[in-house]
Order: C-alpha cells, then sequence, then structure tokens
C-alpha cells in the first residue's frame, strides 16, 4: 500500500476550509450587502430574523435550499445544470494560491497569479452555457453580454497585473506580498496608482457587478442569464458572484495593497481587512451609480482601459529595466 | 371671406358652425363627409394642429365620430365630425397621416364596431381579442336624438340641404 | 481646444462620480427614517384624516343606538353599491289598537296607524367594494357615518370586509360603557352622586 | 417559422420581418421596465431592436362604460383611479367637465385648494417618475429618497384629501374640504425642504456622467413627431415647444401666478427629464404662491350637487394639464342623471403612441431608457 501523499491531504483540506470560507463569507457579505444597501437608502436593511437581521442570510439559503428545482420546457437539461456547478467549483480552486497570511495559504505555487486568471475565466462559460441552456431569449442576450464583458475585460485586467509581475518579477502572490512593507507607502499601491484602478475597474467588470451589471440587468433583461433558475441553482450562481468578488478583492490586496502587511501586527487579519473594505468599496458602488449601456461598456473597455493599462505597462517595462 | 369661414381650402366641409369656448371647449365645429377626412386631416397637419382624440357617439341617427384637432401653441380646438349609419359603419383611416389616430381608431373599433377602411392594423386594442366589439353601443331603447344630445352652435357655412340632425331618420325612430 | 475640452468633461464626468459617492455616504451615516413597524408606529397625529372603515355613530345620549334615520341617502350616493340598509317596519299593531283604529274609522275620523321609526334594522357594509370616496359621509342629512381610524385592519378572509356595522356599534357602545363602569368605582364620591 | 405554435393572438399578428436572424421577443405584461403590465412586442436584431409593437389593454377597466351607468357624481372616484400618480388633474378636468356643462361658477377658495392639492400631486407624481426612472436604469437608491420626500407631501396631503394615493377629493362646484391655517403653514414649511432637497437629486443623479451618457440622444422626438402622435407634456416641452395646459388654455387659477413653462429643446430623453425636474421646482413656486395669496370664502357652491343631480343636456370638452400631458375630457349629456357618453383623452396614450416609431434601431437598454422618458401610467393608458 503506497503512502498517501502529504500534498494531497493538504490540499484537500485546504479546498474544505476555503469551501468553508466561501460559505461564510457568502453569508457575512450579503448580509453586509443588504445592511449597506439599506443604510445607504436611509432603512434598517434586514431587522427581523435575529438580532439586527443577523441571521437572515440564513433563513436565505435555507429558503433557496427548500425550494423546488426547476428545469424549463425545452431547456437543454445537462447545460441547464452543469452551469450553476461550473460556475461556482472553479471559484474554489481561486482561493488556493491565496496568500491569507506568511504561512496561510492554501497551495503555494509560482504561478498562483496564473492560475487564478486562469480559472477565473471558466466563469464565463458557466454564464455562457447557463444563458444556452436555460432555452430562455433573455438568458441568451444576458449570456452574450457576459461573454463579451467577461472576454473584454479581462485584457487590462490582465495588463495591469501584468505590470505587478514586471515590477516584482513573481507570479507567485506570497513573494509579491513579502516584497511590500507594513506601512502604506511601501504598497504597490503607490507605485502602480493606475494599475490598481483599471485592476478594480476591470474587476467590477469581470464580476458582473453593478455599473457593470449587464448580464444580469434586471431592467432589461429580468434576470439575464438566470432568469430561469430556482433553488439553489441561482444560490450557486449567486455564491459564485459573491466568491468571486472575494477572489478580485484579494487578489488586489495581495498585489496592491500590501497583503497580510500592515501597521504594527502582519497577519491574515489585515488581509481580511482590507479585502472587506474593498468589498465595502464595490457594495458602495453599486447602490449609487445607474448601470451604463453595453456599448458604452466595452467603449470604455476598449477605448480607455486597454490604451491606459498598454502605457502603464510600457512605462513600468521601462523603468524596471532601468533600474 | 369664404376660404375662412369654411375653415378647409382643400375640401368643402358640409357645415362649419362656430361655438363658445368658454361654454364648451371648442371654437369649431366642422361637418365632413366621410370621404373628406383624409383630406382635411393632411391639411390639419399642414397648418401644424396635432390629434388629440377620436371618439364616437351612439345616437338614434348613426354614429357621430368626433375629431378633437387643438393646437401647441394657443387654445383653439377644432372637431371634425363625421355621421356614419349604424348599417354601415365605415370610415377612412387618416392613421397614414396621423400616426397617433392609429390606437384612437382601433379604441374606436373595440367600443363602437367603427370600421375604418385602410387601416393597416385593425385588431382590438383595449379589449381582449375573444371579446365581441362594440361594447360601448347602445340599446335602441336607450339611444337619444342627436339633437337632444349637442348644440352645434351657430352656423357660419352651410351646404345647401344639409342639417347635422337627419329629421327624417329620427322622426321614423320616434313615433308619437 | 476641443481635445482639452474633451479632456476635461471626463475629468469633470469622472468627479460627478465622486459626488455622487459623497451623497450617498453622508446617508448611509444619516439617521434612517423608516419606522420599525411592529415596534414603532405611526402617531395618532399622522393619522388625521385617515379613512378607515365607515362606521355608525351613535347618539350623543345612548351611545349603542345610531343617528341613522335610514333615509337611505347613502346607499343611493355610493357609486360601488357597499351599503345596503334594511329599514325598520312599523311596528304590528297591537289588537286593542287595531279596536281603536276600527272604531276610529266607524267614527269617520282620520285613522292614525303607526308610523315605522325612523331608524334602521339592518346596516351592512362590505368594505371590500368601498372605495373610500366619503360621498356617504358627504350626503348624509344627520351626520350618522363616519369614517373610522382604524389602520390596522387587515384579514384573510373575505367575510371579514362584510360588516354589520349596526352590530359593531352596539359591541362599541357596550365596551363604551364597561369602560365607564370600570373607571367609576376609582371615582366613587362622583358616583354616588350619580347614583 | 414560429418555434412556439402555442403563442397568442397577438404574437401570431406580430409576423417576423423580412431580415433573417432576428428574433421576437415579449417584453412584459410581467417585465421589471413596462412598469406594471405594459406589453412590448420587439423584433430584435441581436441587441438592436428592428421593430416594437405596444399591446395594450391589460389593465383595461373601462371608465368610459362606467360612466355612463354611473350618476354625476357618483364617477367622481373614478378619476381617482385613472392615473393614480396624479389623479387630481384628472379630478380637476372632471369637475371643470362637468362645471362648464352645467355652468357652474366655483367659489374662489375652491379653485386655490384644487391648485395647492394638485401642484403637490404633481410633485409626487414626478418624485416617483424620478425614482422609478432611475430604477430603470440600474440606479437603486433614488428611488428611496424620492420615496423620503413623496411620502412627506402625503402625509401633509391626506388631511384635507382623506386619502394618499387615488384622492378624489374634488367635488363638482367646489372641493371636498377646507384647508385648514395648520395645512397651509405645514405646506409652507414644505415647500422650502422639498426646494432643499433638489440640489442633492441633482448633484447624485442628473450630473451624474453615467446617466448623462446613458439618456442624452436617445429617443429623438422632435415638434413633427409629437404632433403627429399628438403627444403632450414634457414630451412636447422637451421638443422645444412651450404648450401646457395650464398656460395655453388656462383653467382654475394658474394664470393669476408668476410661474414658467420649462422648456428644453434637445428633444432627447435628457430634455424630458429636465422639464420634469424642472417642474418639480415651477410647481413649489405655484405652491408657495398658492398658499400665500389663498382667499377666504367658501369651499363649495351653496346648492351642492345631491346624487341625484341632473346635468342639462350639451357637450363640453375639458382639458387640464397633468404630469404627463394633456387630460381631455369630452362629455356628451343627454340632460339626465348619468351622462350620456364620456370620453378619456389620456396623455400617456398618445405618448406610449410615439414609442414604436422611437424605439426603432435602438439598443434594448435604450428602449428601456424611452419608456421610461415617456413616464408611463399603465392604468391610464388603458383607463
Amino acid at each position: 500500500m503506497s503512502q498517501i501523499p502529504v500534498e494531497l491531504v493538504k490540499i484537500l483540506i485546504a479546498l474544505v476550509a476555503v469551501a468553508a470560507f466561501v460559505g461564510l463569507n457568502g453569508l457575512v457579505l450579503v448580509y453586509l450587502e443588504r445592511k449597506v444597501a439599506g443604510h445607504i437608502q436611509r432603512r434598517p436593511g434586514p431587522f427581523e430574523v435575529g438580532p439586527h437581521g443577523l441571521l437572515q442570510p440564513l433563513a436565505d439559503a435555507v429558503k433557496l435550499i427548500g425550494k423546488q428545482l426547476f428545469t424549463p420546457k425545452n431547456a437543454d437539461g445537462f447545460l441547464f445544470w452543469l452551469a450553476p456547478i461550473l460556475s461556482f467549483m472553479p471559484v474554489l480552486l481561486l482561493f488556493l494560491p491565496l496568500p491569507f497570511g506568511p504561512k496561510l495559504t492554501g497551495m503555494n505555487l509560482n504561478l498562483g497569479l496564473l492560475l487564478i486568471l486562469a480559472f477565473s475565466g471558466l466563469n464565463v462559460l458557466a454564464t455562457c452555457l447557463a444563458g444556452w441552456g436555460s432555452n430562455n431569449k433573455y438568458g441568451i442576450l444576458g449570456a452574450a453580454r457576459a461573454v463579451s464583458q467577461s472576454v473584454a475585460y479581462e485584457i487590462p485586467l490582465l495588463l495591469s497585473v501584468l505590470a505587478i509581475a514586471f515590477q516584482t518579477g513573481s507570479l507567485n502572490l506570497s513573494e509579491v506580498v513579502a516584497g511590500q512593507g507594513s506601512w502604506p507607502w511601501q504598497w504597490n499601491f503607490m507605485v502602480q496608482p493606475l494599475a490598481f484602478i483599471i485592476f478594480f475597474v476591470s474587476a467590477l467588470g469581470e464580476t458582473n457587478r453593478a455599473p457593470f451589471d449587464l448580464a444580469e440587468a434586471e431592467s432589461e433583461l429580468t434576470a439575464g442569464f438566470h432568469t430561469e433558475y430556482s433553488g439553489m441553482g441561482f444560490g450557486m450562481f449567486f455564491l459564485a458572484e459573491y466568491a468571486n468578488m472575494i477572489v478580485v478583492c484579494s487578489v488586489a490586496v495581495a498585489l496592491f495593497l500590501g497583503g497580510w502587511n500592515g501597521p504594527f501586527f502582519d497577519g491574515a487579519w489585515w488581509f481580511l481587512a482590507k479585502v472587506y473594505v474593498l468589498l465595502l468599496v464595490m457594495i458602495w458602488l453599486r447602490w449609487t451609480f445607474p448601470r451604463v449601456r453595453f456599448d458604452q461598456l466595452l467603449n470604455l473597455n476598449w477605448k480607455w482601459l486597454m490604451p491606459l493599462a498598454l502605457l502603464n505597462l510600457l512605462i513600468t517595462a521601462f523603468v524596471t529595466k532601468l533600474s | 371671406m369664404a376660404a375662412n369661414k369654411k375653415l378647409l381650402d382643400s375640401v368643402t366641409p358640409l357645415m362649419v358652425s362656430k361655438c363658445s369656448f368658454d361654454k364648451t371647449g371648442l371654437n369649431f365645429n366642422v361637418f365632413l363627409s366621410p370621404d373628406d377626412i383624409p383630406t382635411a386631416a393632411k391639411e390639419m397637419l399642414r397648418k401644424e394642429y396635432y390629434l388629440e382624440d377620436i371618439d364616437a357617439v351612439d345616437v338614434v341617427e348613426g354614429f357621430l365620430i368626433t375629431y378633437h384637432y387643438a393646437r401647441f401653441e394657443s387654445a383653439e380646438r377644432v372637431a371634425h365630425r363625421v355621421m356614419v349609419t349604424h348599417a354601415e359603419p365605415v370610415v377612412p383611416t387618416i392613421s397614414d397621416i396621423y400616426q397617433g389616430a392609429d390606437w384612437h381608431e382601433r379604441e374606436c373599433t373595440d367600443f363602437h364596431a367603427i370600421k375604418f377602411s385602410g387601416h393597416p392594423n385593425l385588431i382590438p386594442l383595449l379589449l381582449d381579442p375573444d371579446t365581441p366589439q362594440g361594447v360601448l353601443l347602445k340599446t335602441d331603447k336607450s339611444r337619444k336624438p342627436l339633437r337632444d344630445l349637442i348644440d352645434f352652435g351657430e352656423s357660419v357655412f352651410t351646404t345647401d340641404g344639409f342639417t347635422p340632425f337627419d329629421e327624417a331618420q329620427a322622426d321614423l325612430k320616434e313615433p308619437k | 481646444m476641443t481635445a482639452i475640452k474633451k479632456i476635461w468633461d471626463n475629468v469633470s464626468g469622472l468627479w460627478s462620480l465622486v459626488v455622487g459617492l459623497k451623497i450617498t455616504g453622508k446617508a448611509f451615516m444619516d439617521k434612517q427614517v423608516t419606522l420599525h413597524y411592529p415596534r414603532e408606529t405611526v402617531s395618532d397625529s399622522q393619522l388625521e384624516g385617515f379613512r378607515g372603515p365607515l362606521e355608525l355613530v351613535g347618539k350623543p345620549k345612548v351611545p349603542a343606538s345610531p343617528k341613522c334615520i335610514a333615509c337611505m341617502m347613502c346607499v343611493s350616493a355610493c357609486p360601488s353599491g357597499c351599503i345596503s340598509i334594511t329599514k325598520a317596519k312599523a311596528p304590528k299593531p297591537t289588537e286593542a289598537e287595531l279596536q281603536a283604529m276600527k272604531e276610529a274609522e266607524e267614527r269617520g275620523e282620520k285613522v292614525v296607524k303607526p308610523k315605522a321609526p325612523k331608524e334602521p334594522t339592518k346596516f351592512m357594509y362590505d368594505f371590500s367594494l368601498c372605495s373610500l370616496c366619503g360621498s356617504c359621509v358627504e350626503n348624509c342629512a344627520v351626520g350618522a357615518i363616519r369614517f373610522s381610524d382604524n389602520v390596522y385592519f387587515a384579514s384573510t378572509d373575505r367575510n371579514a370586509f362584510k360588516m354589520d356595522l349596526l352590530y359593531r356599534l352596539e359591541v362599541k357602545g357596550q365596551r363604551q360603557e364597561q369602560a365607564k363602569a370600570e373607571s367609576a368605582p376609582q371615582e366613587p364620591e362622583k358616583s354616588t352622586k350619580e347614583g | 417559422m414560429n418555434a412556439f405554435p402555442e403563442g397568442d393572438f397577438y404574437t401570431h399578428h406580430f409576423e417576423k420581418g423580412a431580415r433573417e436572424n432576428t428574433m421576437i421577443l415579449n417584453m412584459g405584461p410581467q417585465h421589471p421596465s413596462t412598469h406594471g403590465v405594459l406589453r412590448v412586442i420587439l423584433e430584435l436584431d441581436g441587441e438592436y431592436i428592428v421593430r416594437a409593437e405596444p399591446v395594450l389593454g391589460y389593465l383595461h377597466r373601462m371608465h368610459e362604460k362606467m360612466a355612463e351607468v354611473k350618476s354625476w357624481v357618483q364617477f367622481m372616484p373614478n378619476m381617482g383611479r385613472v392615473d393614480y400618480l396624479h389623479p387630481l388633474a384628472w379630478n380637476h378636468a372632471w369637475v371643470g367637465a362637468v362645471e362648464k356643462l352645467a355652468e357652474i361658477e366655483v367659489p374662489e377658495r375652491a379653485e386655490y385648494i384644487r391648485v395647492i392639492t394638485s401642484e403637490l400631486n404633481r410633485i409626487s407624481s414626478h418624485l416617483l417618475w424620478w425614482g422609478a426612472y432611475l430604477l430603470d436604469l440600474g440606479a437603486f437608491t433614488p428611488i428611496m429618497y424620492a420615496f423620503d420626500d413623496r411620502e412627506r407631501i402625503l402625509d401633509l396631503m391626506q388631511k384635507p384629501t382623506g386619502s394618499r394615493l387615488t384622492y378624489s377629493s374634488f367635488r363638482i362646484g367646489g372641493v371636498m374640504n377646507d384647508l385648514d391655517d395648520g395645512f397651509l403653514k405645514d405646506c409652507a414649511e414644505l415647500v422650502p425642504y422639498l426646494r432643499s432637497r433638489l440640489p442633492m437629486y441633482k448633484d447624485l443623479v442628473t450630473e451624474n456622467v453615467i446617466l448623462r451618457k446613458r439618456i442624452e440622444d436617445v429617443g429623438h422626438m422632435d415638434k413633427d413627431m409629437c404632433m403627429r402622435y399628438g403627444a403632450t407634456g414634457p414630451l412636447i416641452r422637451g421638443a422645444g415647444v412651450k404648450h401646457d395646459t395650464r398656460i395655453i388654455e388656462p383653467y382654475s387659477v394658474y394664470d393669476k401666478f408668476d410661474w414658467e413653462v420649462p422648456v428644453y429643446k434637445e428633444a432627447d430623453a435628457m430634455a424630458r427629464y429636465m422639464v420634469r425636474m424642472d417642474e418639480i421646482e415651477q410647481s413649489l413656486r405655484i405652491v408657495e404662491q398658492a398658499v400665500a395669496m389663498i382667499p377666504d370664502g367658501d369651499f363649495m357652491i351653496k346648492k351642492r350637487p345631491k346624487p341625484a343631480w341632473k346635468a342639462p343636456a350639451g357637450e363640453a370638452y375639458f382639458a387640464s394639464e397633468s404630469a404627463r400631458g394633456k387630460v381631455g375630457i369630452h362629455i356628451v349629456s343627454d340632460g339626465s342623471k348619468t351622462p350620456y357618453r364620456v370620453k378619456l383623452r389620456a396623455p400617456g396614450f398618445s405618448n406610449l403612441n410615439v414609442f414604436a416609431e422611437c424605439s426603432k434601431g435602438t439598443m434594448l437598454a435604450d428602449a428601456v431608457a424611452i419608456l421610461g422618458s415617456l413616464d408611463m401610467v399603465i392604468p391610464e393608458i388603458d383607463r
């Protein structure tokens, strides 16, 4: 009997931990989103279930799980149910290379950044399948929007990440974080402000968050690609959306905001705190702005973000070469 | 000032009467024969009137169809009126001149079962397609003669032999 | 020139986004404007002018019996036909009265038949039909109906909206008397004076 | 070939155009941005609209038939329910038409009360439109701020009118209730408060670059188009024509106040948006002046019409300006207890008619922006 490789056990444990983390964070984020939305709109938000509505997301989760799973007529059953699974599963992998703390990494990979970028691309496929498989016209429109949007926004995202990679000379997230100091002025954000802004805007586009939530624009497409999903089918998309938000924010924190480094006490709490600050900003943006139109969204990408990101990359390359 | 009296250059109305705006909200009543309606509408569009609405009143003599025209920049309301019989309620459409008339005409068809000849899309608008047309039609008993209802005001132009109230028909229906 | 203007437009556009964020951020910090319904309720002063389901007004001295004279004005005024009133019938004359009437007739005098009392025996009101327009209240000659201030009236049963207003008035009157009776012992002097 | 042979009457009637690769999309009657139960059948080429056809009648209640069976007084509550967002304009049109027919002289104080309540109602209607339009465009927060302010107006209006939504407080010959001093004082206080909120609206939404990019140069409706369709209200004012029934055919006491009709030349959705935002300001001006100028006197004529009141025979047409445009009521009376024929001209009916032509060749998102900028109230359109 051959021995079970230690690495495999480690990854399995990490995956379970990540799944728990994603689930927990999803609940917290749902609560946070609704609470922040409420307060921005000068109302209390969820209030009835548990103290200050703390158990509301749990109740919602139970409700979603308890609902009937419904496959629409003439839908492609296989693709239809593959889509939510496909949207959720890769997200777990994305968490593996994230450096939560100096020692707290699921899988310390040299190409961690590449893994994240590669697997986050899979999400598009899920959206596409969901729209196609559900045999719904709104779904197809939503999926078509989502695909062109994600494809477009991946480029500036990559380019801005590449700028950091050039600068630090590594694709290992832990190394990138370790290269930054404890104080805010030692973080990459100070050196690469443009890359950070481009990354953040592209991240909004990539995760389909307002004002770029065109794939599910409810006033136009009712619910876009997940129009036909009920119960946990919808729940999976929902969870995947929040998990994706956490991933992009974590990457932003690791690349630009010093990761676990922070004044006085380095550690995972700094990482989490920064991630949640970014998430709050995302939520804040969502509840403030109207949605952009589709051609404007692409214009913004191709005419502004792309050239700027390229320019930024060029300058970074120059400066790195010179120094 | 004959042209002014007639109000319209392109067609000869059957009768033009003047009303008090304060009393009825109308400046002029223009009686037309059904065939002249589109020509008159064309002229009204040229004179920068817009179509407010089209409505029909079911009276003993037939249907009195009223086209209300008004102006954007001054208080003026002209009513084009046309009488059609119950037996053959057909009026040519003006939806190719005033596109807004499209829905008004369809509504009229729903409510009074009036046919607008030449209308491209005369399908039920407000009513369910299965509902029979003419929900606002009155019964023979509840119909009133036109002269009991509307005072058209002082006539300024009349084609010979025209009266807005077709007396003969009204007398037939009301044996007294 | 146009290029500069274009760039300026874009910058001011971006600034407008920041202004928007500032406003929502301020609202986030501001206090909330909603009421936490089950724990807080709308104050009575804010309920002024509120129209709940109709109720009958009792006579000032006998709160359990209605002011209504069954003139049917409200019934004819109501656009939706939600009120139905049954008038009281003339009481059946007793034997003695019948006798008296007969005698009067024989004597050639004017017969005095007992008149129907001017009051309703039944006052039914269908709240589910009512459009709360107030025509009945306005047209009532004696001010016998008014809108109640029952804000929290809700029911899942359709029949709960068909109300017997006479019965409700009676119950209300009884309750008032009860309340009076209960409050009476607290003021013994007053009650003895009344007694 | 139709992939879904089921369809219904209207989808069967709406045949696919000559172009290939188009799809037919049923937007509504249950769709978030068709505000109630409007249904639009669209032929789409990708995201672009080739053809659009609104299908009405999902909220049709046949008010015109109801008018023929109810008495003159009894029809009043119906007017509160035709257009639930600005019912007082309809109230005004109905009482105006009947008063014109019966030649009733209304006390001046009653006219002032009508103007004050109707203008407050107009503001609340515009506020709700503003919030709902932003909701269409994907901003969720403005509607809550609008409701906050709208709620204050409703709280105030509740006292004299007895309702918060479907007002029917006008009466033939006057109004239902008098305004007391408390109301006038509160009203005078509310006006500056609402005015102080307007800059916030401007900063949060009007100046917002995303919104401007969304609705500028979208949904072009010029004067010619409005004329052909009979579109009125903010549509025609957004097309650069100074047309407001309150000024053109002055009714009530509107000619006594100092106010302006906002006019924008751009004829796009942004122009219509700006017209409405400016109208809030102008309505505040009217309310402010009316509250200061309101004379003493009766609020109802001495001989109020009883339920069985008979109007004289004849006809009358009365127009009033609602938040959506020109409301017209045409009455034909035979001198009996009930009207012989009542025709209601709903502004939304004509305004929505423009949509089919206007949305041609635009993107789906633009169609939503155009539809919102028309400010539809479906019960009014379907009547």
